[in-house]
């Protein structure tokens, strides 16, 4: 560790991981309760497991983003940190905030938590991925600011590098687009637009301007290849994301009450998305394949490439799959849109959160890299995972198809629930397939307990 | 006279073109083929002189190349799938 | 930022289109009310609404067409239906009141312009 | 791929290599959206045939003549900077802007008659794309005026050189990819029937 207050990050990363744990297992519930309906019923309804599945999701993200920022950001501007106590102070308030909407949604029914909440003064939750309570949305915006305050002052008083401008950038993005799930106009269709300002930007647009920059900045360390290299490629690469993906936006406007038009750009726009995932797949792997040094911690050169190669098949390819207005008017809310999400998210978000642990835990734990034994239950980890993930998708996709042909594309269309009936075999297979992902986490957790000689940092 | 100077004026003949069959009203799969050729001929010209491309590797003629026989070629057939319906 | 502008832009024209295809004449303090009944039983986190939202339940962005009024108040009313091993929805404890607006709710959302989507009535 | 040794090529094309990446980025967004024109055109003959008539074709075909020669224009100025004459180039890049800037005041006629006639991206899917496509063309137009502009500003102060003038070169791609898309452009959206 050559800054003494990266070691800030650490606790953001661990937190990171066990809320990535605590959201696999309701992950694991809803695919349960896919099958067998009542599972867990009252207790536990399908709409609050997965309102935990998707909100573990974001904050350990953004656990996980800030944990990132507050490790890279000090060795990119090779200064100590404004505040490092602020950003102790962050984390806790960050993780109690976190820890007690969870604690709502699961104590009282929703109703009764927006009731206690305030949700009357100003109606925001209820809206998928945006469920959180006013107070907890206000408690973002500040951990979000003071986060910003520290970082961005600590950028600008020390050397200003590509990778850490795009970092600010996309973390400054991030919390812009997150003030509009503040707007909520009893317009269901102008709401749904706004909506997407906070969804889509951030996951096609701000957060892969985060994920270049941390990707860029684990390969500058782990192959030694020249900084302008490297840099050269982020500026494409994130040129190429803003021009697809702020009009991309389009894609979720075509059956929403929106005009016609956004078939077209949404189409146009949307089916060039893929292009900047194919460029960071194809930048991770010519930057290792030249690198100029053999940095021992592997692992974190296979969660990089990881990173690339799965970002492009889940957000790329299955993203483009469904993208163009033709046919999406089948796919649009079917189980192809859930295959594409859980892919993205896992290849792009996951992965890339996944490989800057990878690179900066052993460090700020005193070493280089991790033992033999641990590196190598890393990599286990990561295949299970990966390999696991894969099979959802398919699964999922296999589902998606039946739902369409079934339901949709037919002149004789089955209701919802006799189709789900029908296509419950490819959800107990998910459900296998999701176990396999859990077993690849827990040995994931153990590798980070696992004994054996490590070199010193 | 420089190179440059002389496909510049190639380039105001070829537009002269375009713009004389766009105000003789005249159409047809003959026309359309026609009219595409000279885009494609055109936008060669401005890439390979202007651009300086035809001073580069193969792989870059071949991206600009392909890129344009491939937009003007699938105008083309969008343009013969229009007549034939 | 260019392309920033572009879709700025566009969103002006959209704004501008909207009421023809929203038909925000017809937003009643009802409608108004539903909505937010919708929101604060996290609807969304079953069902989806013209096409977004969970999978787990049916598309309610045409349910109205679909079921009719008398059917939807009656469905929720008698929730969960306790049928072993099915999907439940639990007991909201609405009133006529607020069955009525989320009514109200889903008629106007059913007459959104959604051009032509979903593709058939089971939505 | 970012530099000449990985690549190991004998030649890469003039101005600096992100500018490529850029160019063909933007080509490959143009290239898509002609294509949708064009099929879109393939379901709606009719209308797209009827709807082409009443666009103002001469303006057309001066804005390509003036983009064309504004393009020469840019060439003859790379070709100046070549030899050192800074001054030179810069008089030329100002001639390009310029021509630039006939080109935006006959398009802003042209917009400005087509809305005074209550045309707008709702009236149908022909003027939709014609809209869309030209505005977005338009957008290139004088993002290429400012990119050169600079790039002029920069000649004036003596800041290129016989051996060192990649800004001139990298601006004067931009440019002719501008002017480039145009020529596609112009006999797709005015004159192909």
């Amino acid at each position: 560790m050559q800054y003494q207050s990266q070691a800030v990050a650490k606790p953001y990363f661990i937190a990171a991981i066990g809320l990535f744990v605590g959201q696999i297992l309701f992950g694991l519930i809803m695919g349960y309760q896919y099958v067998v309906g009542d599972f867990l019923f009252p207790a536990l309804p399908f709409n609050v497991a997965r309102m935990v599945h998707t909100n573990l999701l974001i904050v350990w993200l953004l656990f996980g983003f800030m944990g990132a920022a507050y490790y890279m950001i000090p060795e990119e501007s090779e200064t100590e940190l404004v505040s490092p106590g602020l950003a102790k102070l962050m984390f806790w308030i960050f993780l109690i905030a976190g820890a007690l909407t969870i604690v709502g949604y699961l104590a009282v029914p929703y109703a009764t938590l927006a009731k206690m909440t305030g949700n009357d003064i100003l109606p925001t939750m209820g809206r998928e991925f945006l469920e959180q309570p006013l107070i907890t949305k206000a408690g973002i915006v500040v951990v979000a600011l003071a986060f910003l305050f520290n970082i961005t002052l600590t950028v600008l008083k020390g050397r200003k590098t590509s990778v850490s401008l795009v970092l600010l950038l996309g973390l400054w993005g991030l919390a812009v687009f997150f003030l509009f799930s503040f707007y909520n106009p009893a317009n269901l269709v102008v709401d749904k637009y706004y909506w997407w300002w906070v969804v889509h930007l951030w996951v096609e647009g701000v957060w892969e301007l985060i994920l270049g920059a941390l990707l860029a900045f684990v390969l500058i360390k782990v192959t030694g290849v020249d900084r302008e290299v490297i840099e050269k490629w982020l500026y494409i690469i994130i040129a190429m994301t803003l021009i697809t993906g702020i009009i991309g936006t389009g894609h979720h406007y075509y059956w929403i009450g929106t005009p016609e038009y956004w078939q077209w750009f949404g189409s146009v726009f949307s089916a060039l998305e893929p292009i900047p995932f194919f460029m960071m797949t194809v930048f991770a792997f010519n930057m290792v394949n030249r690198r100029r040094r053999e940095h021992p911690n592997k692992a974190a050169t296979l969660w990089a490439l990881g990173t690339g190669v799965m970002a492009f098949l889940g957000a790329g390819v299955w993203g483009f799959l469904h993208t163009l207005a033709p046919v999406n008017y089948y796919t649009h809310g079917t189980q192809i849109t859930a295959a594409h999400g859980h892919m993205a998210f896992y290849g792009a978000y996951v992965l890339v959160v996944l490989t800057i642990i990878s690179y900066a835990m052993p460090i700020l734990r005193g070493r280089a890299a991790n033992s033999e034994r641990a590196q190598v239950m890393e990599m286990w980890a990561f295949w299970l995972m990966t390999v696991a993930m894969v099979f959802i998708t398919l699964f999922l996709t296999a589902a998606g198809i039946l739902q369409v042909w079934l339901q949709r594309a037919t002149d004789t269309p089955l209701p919802f629930m006799a189709v789900q009936e029908k296509i419950a075999l490819f959800y107990w297979l998910r459900e296998a397939t999701g176990v396999v992902f859990l077993i690849g986490l827990i040995v994931y957790v153990l590798s980070f307990f696992a004994k054996g000689e490590t070199k010193a940092a | 006279m420089r190179p440059c100077t002389r496909i510049w004026l190639l380039l105001i003949a070829l537009s002269g073109v375009t713009y004389g069959i766009g105000e003789a009203g005249l159409g047809g799969k003959a026309v359309v083929a026609t009219l595409l050729a000279i885009s494609l001929v055109k936008s060669q010209l401005v890439a390979g002189f202007f651009m300086g491309l035809r001073r580069t590797s193969f792989m870059w003629r071949a991206i600009m190349g392909g890129y344009l026989v491939v937009v003007c070629g699938m105008i083309g057939v969008a343009y013969w799938l229009g007549a034939v319906r | 930022m260019f392309f920033f502008l572009l879709f700025l832009a566009l969103t002006f024209d959209t704004q501008g289109v909207l009421p023809k295809r929203d038909h925000r004449e017809n937003i009643t303090d009802a409608v108004v009310r539903g909505k937010h009944i919708w929101e604060r039983n996290d609807c969304i986190g079953c069902h989806t609404l013209l096409g977004e939202g969970a999978y787990f339940a049916p598309e309610l962005g045409n349910v109205y067409k679909r079921r009719g009024p008398d059917f939807i108040k009656a469905w929720i009313k008698g929730q969960p239906t306790g049928v072993p091993g099915r999907r439940q929805m639990p007991q909201f404890h609405l009133t006529d009141q607020e069955l009525d607006d989320l009514v109200a709710f889903f008629k106007w959302t059913s007459e959104i312009n959604t051009s032509n989507w979903p593709p058939n009535i089971e939505g | 791929m970012s530099d000449t040794q990985t690549l190991a090529l004998p030649r890469n094309p003039p101005g600096d290599l992100a500018i490529w990446f850029f160019i063909f980025a933007e080509l490959l967004a143009f290239g898509i959206f002609f294509l949708a024109y064009a099929f879109a055109r393939a379901k709606n003959v009719e209308l797209f045939n009827q709807s082409q008539l009443l666009l103002n074709r001469e303006s057309g075909m001066v804005n390509t003549l003036v983009l064309i020669t504004s393009s020469y224009f840019v060439v003859r100025a790379v070709a100046a900077i070549r030899e050192g004459f800074s001054q030179v180039c810069a008089r030329w890049l100002l001639g390009a802007i310029g021509l630039g800037g006939v080109f935006v005041a006959v398009k802003l006629a042209e917009f400005h008659a087509k809305f005074a006639a209550g045309i707008s991206l709702h009236t149908n899917t022909f003027y939709m794309f014609y809209l869309s496509l030209t505005i977005f063309h338009f957008m290139h137009v004088l993002m290429g005026m400012v990119i050169l502009g600079f790039v002029a500003v920069k000649a004036r102060r003596g800041g290129y050189s016989a051996d060192s003038h990649t800004g001139v070169e990298t601006g004067a791609s931009y440019w002719h990819m501008v002017d480039l898309v145009w020529l596609i452009l112009f006999p797709l959206v005015y004159v192909i029937r």
